[in-house]
């Protein structure tokens, strides 16, 4: 008979419309699952304690790779045995997260018969992840995961497994191959990601365009973000249409009977105002454009971003542990991006070598250019100023120059100075 | 261990594709959202792939696992994904599967559809008391009390714009909720309590000391133990030594409980991103349905659909009317919490007299 | 005859068509002013040096005064004896420098005697500067100026000279009676502004309503700022003259030729977008209005402040050193003025107590709030927190929580806690 | 001693005023800007004042006060008053006499007549070279460059709304530059020199070494004096030290130079207050009449000018075409000193994709 715990609390949450993680382990527990009936015991303690129950994770893995398992204990392993263990074992998805039933399976069932069955799809940084595992069955799982063709992906202070939207795979906005550089930096960096040797952590996030559906301008370290440079593209007769009232707004976002304003809804919120709609033709002053997305957005079957795509790279985005939170800062305007993707590993190995000479431990690389500048950074990964690098030039007047900036250097005689002027 | 295989990164994203987008990657021309959780893209080629957007729980068993294979299968030859937020989307190629899987997913009851548009789609949150060291809080108890309150919204197209809800269950935000329209995140309010008797055992103390950035952590010596002490008025809480020393935990029932964040994005369409910024600074924990902070976040949701225009995000509805007036029209309170004392502050006060009575 | 230095390059800033100082200074060499002619001397030689040839001050003064006087004595004293001494006296100016011929005249009577003869009309703080005086002088110049009804202005660890723009005195928008209160607040605390006695400089401002005429809020660490509660007052005869094109837009401001176009230079320039124009009506939803000023500057003949008026105070602004620049932040939303001002003065007294306790030496008072919180400013000057005090809430999650916010307060015992949680 | 007065404060405000401006004090109804420097103030008991505005160069003799109040005798019964900005006014009172003082005024010639509305109006300015012991550029001389060049938008209603230009002669600010649309601010650039030979008998060592905001000031013995060293790397030309300490000066001829911000603004009018932003992080010290800086500050005004809309400030301008755009319209070069490195360094980065070609 399966093992059960009472969970009058936790019971509370089988109730509502929405899907009750509660009620689907319980199922799980019922099928013999120690670890599940568990969880829900332990998961109730904590909502009687209101305090959690897991231990700090002390250092679990699989030979050779420093991260990709999360230890975990539980501190009330006498009343809760099955989740005495409970490790993550996190595994790299594929980007953008596309399944077959017949390949997942196959790797449902490893975790079936060596772990406990529980999953997050996915975690928040992407990885598949299997959810409490005793130490002994990590090698194992590794093994059966990886002869089926996955493998693991980062934690520490490594490279963190890439993730990227769905891309070119299934969006008409997507300026880049997400996918593709998601897979490939995943692929070409599979020691960093594996082997943390680094000051801290460091994400790759990829979206296909402005709209950041992976929100890896909030959530990565290095956001490579699609955009384009010539002109977006109009198609008249479907303007007309929009016009017209026969496609819904906003793709129908908002219902199909939404119709669109042209004027209203579309040129009135440009934020650069450089739309023009006089009621037959759409005019867009590309040069003043800044890409944002909002005009394709409401009309996504009239306009499509230009064909002179490229990304935008922003860096330095993290949570607030210490500094506070940081989003990505422009660091390459527009870079194109072509496989094998040369250029932008380029960069990406520069800014690496700075991190890493110049970071301190635990420290995000968002942090170190917080503290030593973005100039110096810029510098360092060899990018010339420009003004796209900041919302606003500086306001403080506290400029450093550089001995060789000032002519005659920094090294004075105070008796010349004083032959000029009495004391 | 000679064929023991290393290195060999995740399956490539093409492989698990339907056909129709191995023929039209690169190819599509437009999307149109046919109803909530319905999405249609057609391609340059004329071929078409439905889209069926169901919420999850994120935190599921494989049994969870299996009843979506089934649904593939018997709909869309086995293929499906999961979304950035969770959700899960089965990819029909078949327009007359369309209706019949959607009649399966009312049926099977635990795969609601929504999540497009103008809804509240799921909530993107963490591991909570399932399986953290550092929370505040639950995660998917608070995900569900919230969602089974606002079900209306997640299949259906009521909002002004898209509202993205996160949820991260302490300051480490691995939900990053930090650019969320609605941020729900766990907060300890005590300083760590400090086990002097072990604590030069399991740690390291300079690392422990240097962990602080408030550097309100000192050396002592407590009972003959070497040790450290904290400063309790320097204390803000976030967690960072305990990270690095278990010896200072921090959580506590009554300390410990939630805060809401609201305004920010990370899409750069119309505004530029933005930081969520604080709503109300604590909840005390309620479980198992977190009633107040429940209410709270439809407050707060009410609040913006009576307000806002249309494509409006929430934060930048607060902008145009100001925080005077969100504070107003939220019915939520403005305390001294409110008002940053970090390293920015200077740069978030108001240096000008236009504000709203 | 009258001395004269070469002086080949301020010779070069006699022409053009911009009054210049170099001949004005000339004729007054002329007349046999020494200090005037080597004042030019030693300019001259600046201009060669590209450094200029003033030493620190020293401590000169007047008696029983603490400021008033800036100490400055030249460093190439025996090229130009006659600015050998060169002190500021700083002649507090009437507040929005008003002045009659017979006036002035008898103060620059004493100022050609025992003085350069030269000024600066006015200081950047809003003094009669008088430019040049040897320390012997001084008590006489003192005593002369008082017997005439003149005092010094502030220098120092003081209370500065506060100023004001000419409110109502000229200016139909004067929400309050900015020149009433600056003297007010001038006679008032002449001690503070004559004995240096607190951290650092402090500087009033009184502007007559948020067009902030004399900079109050970039320039005084406590800004008195008129504006008003009730609605904007509106004339629908001028508003129907403005439509007609019968004023010129804005005062007049870009020629009697400009007219108004309501909608696009009123309306749709109304940062809070709370103006209607349907070609006929002006309406205004003074809830949403910020009370910027802009609609009223656009058409002064139409539309007035309205009658519930008061001033905003905000606090703190200063120059960059040494924390960067700040300008002052709304810490009062609203407050009466109407003499004698004692709502307002006890305000200014909390603050003042506040920072004379807490400011660090040299550490203006805007300085000490970055320092210690806007929250701790407020609840010392007891002033509810309020939206009205931010641009934004926080956005980090750096809450601070005093022992007695939290129930059981801080002091926990790690047995109790190792009571629910194994080690 | 017994009869001397002290804390007597200045003459009260209305002493001078002209009967109608004590008649009507608080009842004016409106102004109108007649032309270029003349100003109409209507009263609700329909009394009128006139004021003439003329430009003055605020560093005066007696000699020019003395030319004022003739005017003012003869045309205004001797009242005339100082503005913000350092213009004289001079107030009519009686219709008759306007044009006849503005004929005088054109003869004398030393006092110009605009500086109202839409134009440049004269430059709130510090001491320079003529009284101050810190400044890295002289103040008079360049005010008159720059305003002999300006001098056509002066008189004239021309520029797209006000344009405030201030100079300040050091990083002090006296002129309060940092809320300028055109701010001149004189800028060192070479660590401050030190006399280790009488740093000691001259200055307080702590006070001297407290005085340095980024702590580049350490104590130093130097051949047997008691003196301090300066971390070059760390200076960033404050002069605050030399501030406290003369024996520390930083003055150099070829260190110091101008550096020109823009974009500032202090009324609450449509935009809340900016600050100044940088633009010309050096132009070398020119006199006697710096070309560069004048030559600079005209390409902003004229690309202002050129690209403005009617009562758009200059920032205001800046903000909504977007820097990357300022920067190309105005031909000035953007730098790495450009990119704020200060406290606050961090709000100023871009951190969106929203940006122009
Ligand atoms: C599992 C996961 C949460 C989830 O439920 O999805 C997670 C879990 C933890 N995170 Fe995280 N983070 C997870 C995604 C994130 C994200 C989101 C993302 O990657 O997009 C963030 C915010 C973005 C960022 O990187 O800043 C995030 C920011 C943090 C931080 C704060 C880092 C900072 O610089 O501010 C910490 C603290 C730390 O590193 O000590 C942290 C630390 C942790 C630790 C290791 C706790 C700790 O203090 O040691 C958690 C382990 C929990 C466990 O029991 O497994 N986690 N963490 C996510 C990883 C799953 C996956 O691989 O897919
Ligand atoms: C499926 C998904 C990408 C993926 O790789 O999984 C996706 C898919 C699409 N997004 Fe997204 N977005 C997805 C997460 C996001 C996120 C990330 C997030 O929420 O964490 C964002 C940024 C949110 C933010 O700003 O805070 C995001 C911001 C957008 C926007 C910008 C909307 C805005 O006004 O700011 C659009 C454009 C639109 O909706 O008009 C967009 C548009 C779209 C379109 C219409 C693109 C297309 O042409 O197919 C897709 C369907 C829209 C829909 O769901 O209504 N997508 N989208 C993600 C679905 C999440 C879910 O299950 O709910
Ligand atoms: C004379 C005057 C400039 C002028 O040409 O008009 C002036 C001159 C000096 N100022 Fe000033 N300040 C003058 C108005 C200002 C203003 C403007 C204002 O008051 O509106 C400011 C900016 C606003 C502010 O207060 O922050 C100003 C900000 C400073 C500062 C920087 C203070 C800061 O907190 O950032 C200093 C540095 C200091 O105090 O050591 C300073 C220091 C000085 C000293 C005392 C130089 C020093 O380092 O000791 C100068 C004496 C020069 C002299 O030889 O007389 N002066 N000073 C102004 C006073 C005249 C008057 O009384 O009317
Ligand atoms: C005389 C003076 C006050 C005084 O007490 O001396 C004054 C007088 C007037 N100001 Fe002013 N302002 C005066 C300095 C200022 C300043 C301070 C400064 O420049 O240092 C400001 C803030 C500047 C800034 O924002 O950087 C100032 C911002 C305004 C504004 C706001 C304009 C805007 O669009 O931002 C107005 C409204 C307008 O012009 O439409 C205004 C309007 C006016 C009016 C129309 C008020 C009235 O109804 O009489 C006065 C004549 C306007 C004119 O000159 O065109 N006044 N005005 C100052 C003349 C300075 C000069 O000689 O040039
Ligand atoms: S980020 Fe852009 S390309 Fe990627 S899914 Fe979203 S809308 Fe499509
Ligand atoms: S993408 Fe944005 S900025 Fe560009 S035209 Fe469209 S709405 Fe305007
Ligand atoms: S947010 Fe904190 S408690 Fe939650 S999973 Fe991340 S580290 Fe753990
Ligand atoms: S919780 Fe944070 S602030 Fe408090 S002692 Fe620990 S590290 Fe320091
Ligand atoms: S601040 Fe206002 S009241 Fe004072 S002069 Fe300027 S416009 Fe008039
Ligand atoms: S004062 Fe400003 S905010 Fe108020 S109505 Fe006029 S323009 Fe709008
Ligand atoms: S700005 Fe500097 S140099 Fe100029 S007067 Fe003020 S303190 Fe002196
Ligand atoms: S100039 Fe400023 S930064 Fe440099 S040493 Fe002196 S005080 Fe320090």
């Amino acid at each position: 008979m399966a093992k059960k715990h009472q969970t009058p609390m936790l019971d509370e949450l089988e109730k509502g419309p929405w899907p009750s993680f509660v009620t689907d382990i319980k199922r799980m527990a019922e099928t013999g699952k120690d670890a599940c009936a568990d969880l829900l015991g332990q998961l109730e303690l904590s909502y009687k304690d209101k305090e959690g129950h897991w231990k700090h994770g002390g250092i679990v893995g699989v030979l050779g790779y420093g991260g990709g398992v999360i230890g975990r204990y539980s501190d009330v392993p006498d009343l809760f045995p099955g989740v005495e263990h409970f490790h993550t074992v996190r595994v790299n998805q594929p980007a953008a997260k596309y399944y077959h039933s017949e390949s997942i399976r196959k790797i449902m069932d490893i975790w079936n018969r060596r772990g406990s069955g529980m999953l997050n799809m996915h975690g928040s940084t992407g990885d598949i992840i299997m959810l409490g595992a005793f130490t002994d069955e990590l090698e194992n799982i590794f093994a059966e995961l990886t002869s089926l063709g996955w493998d693991l992906g980062g934690s520490g202070s490594a490279l963190r497994t890439p993730s990227s939207c769905l891309g070119q795979s299934r969006c008409e906005f997507a300026c880049i191959n997400a996918e593709d550089i998601c897979y490939d930096l995943t692929q070409s960096y599979q020691d960093e990601l594996h082997r943390p040797a680094w000051p801290y952590k460091f994400k790759f996030k990829v979206d296909g365009c402005p709209n950041c559906c992976v929100a890896s301008l909030a959530r990565s370290d290095c956001a490579i973000i699609g955009t384009w440079r010539d002109d977006i593209r109009i198609d008249k007769a479907a303007v007309a249409a929009y016009a017209a009232g026969e496609f819904a707004a906003n793709g129908g976002a908002h219902g199909q009977d939404v119709k669109l304003d042209i004027q209203k809804d579309v040129c009135d919120l440009c934020p650069t105002q450089c739309m023009a709609w006089d009621g037959k033709t759409l005019s867009i002053n590309n040069k003043e454009c800044t890409r944002c997305m909002h005009c394709i957005n409401m009309m996504p079957r009239a306009l499509r971003p230009g064909k002179d795509t490229g990304a935008s790279i922003l860096v330095g985005a993290k949570a607030p542990i210490l500094d506070g939170a940081q989003m990505g800062s422009v660091i390459v305007p527009f870079i194109k991006m072509e496989p094998p993707y040369e250029e932008f590993k380029e960069f990406v190995e520069k800014m690496w070598e700075w991190w890493d000479e110049n970071g301190k431990n635990r420290e995000r690389i968002g942090e170190t250019i917080q503290r030593l500048g973005l100039g110096t950074f810029l510098a360092a990964v060899e990018v010339e100023p420009d003004p796209r690098h900041v919302k606003e030039p500086r306001s403080n007047p506290y400029v450093f120059y550089k001995e060789d900036e000032v002519p005659g250097g920094f090294d004075r005689k105070i008796e010349d100075y004083r032959k000029r002027h009495a004391r | 261990m000679a064929e023991r295989l290393t290195d060999i990164g995740p399956p490539k994203y093409d492989l698990f594709w339907p056909q129709v987008i191995k023929d039209n990657a690169g190819k599509w021309l437009y999307h149109d959202i046919l109803e909530p959780g319905v999405l249609l893209h057609v391609s340059e080629t004329g071929a078409k792939i439905w889209s069926v957007r169901c919420g999850t729980t994120r935190l599921m068993t494989t049994m969870m696992v299996e009843d979506i294979c089934k649904l593939a299968d018997q709909f869309c030859d086995g293929h499906f994904r999961f979304t950035t937020r969770n959700n899960v989307e089965f990819l029909v190629v078949d327009e007359s599967k369309l209706e019949p899987l959607k009649k399966a997913l009312k049926a099977a009851g635990n795969l609601p559809i929504g999540g497009t548009g103008a809804s509240i789609t799921n909530i993107v949150h963490t591991q909570g008391w399932v399986h953290c060291h550092t929370p505040a809080i639950d995660a998917s108890g608070v995900v569900k009390a919230v969602m089974d309150d606002l079900f209306e919204y997640f299949g259906s197209h009521k909002m002004p714009a898209q509202v993205r809800i996160s949820l991260a269950c302490c300051l480490n935000m691995c939900g990053a909720v930090h650019c969320s329209d609605i941020a729900i995140l766990g907060v300890h309010r005590k300083p760590p309590v400090i086990e002097h008797t072990h604590l030069d055992k399991m740690c390291e103390i300079p690392t422990t000391i240097a962990s602080c950035p408030t550097a309100a952590i000192k050396p002592a010596k407590v009972d003959d133990f070497k040790s450290v002490a904290v400063n309790a008025d320097r204390c803000m809480f976030c967690g960072n030594c305990y990270t690095m020393c278990p010896a200072m935990p921090l959580a506590d029932a009554d300390g410990d409980g939630i805060a809401l964040w609201v305004g920010g994005k990370v899409s750069n369409s119309k505004s530029m991103p933005k930081f969520s910024k604080l709503a109300v600074p604590f909840i005390p924990n309620e479980p198992p349905r977190w009633p107040t902070t429940v209410k709270m976040v439809r407050q707060i949701v009410e609040a913006y659909v009576a307000g806002a225009n249309r494509y409006e995000r929430l934060g930048e509805w607060a902008e145009r009317i100001g925080w005077e007036r969100f504070f107003e029209k939220t019915g939520l309170e403005f305390t001294h919490h409110h008002i940053d004392d970090y390293r920015f502050a200077a740069t978030t006060w108001r240096t000008s007299t236009q504000f709203k009575w």
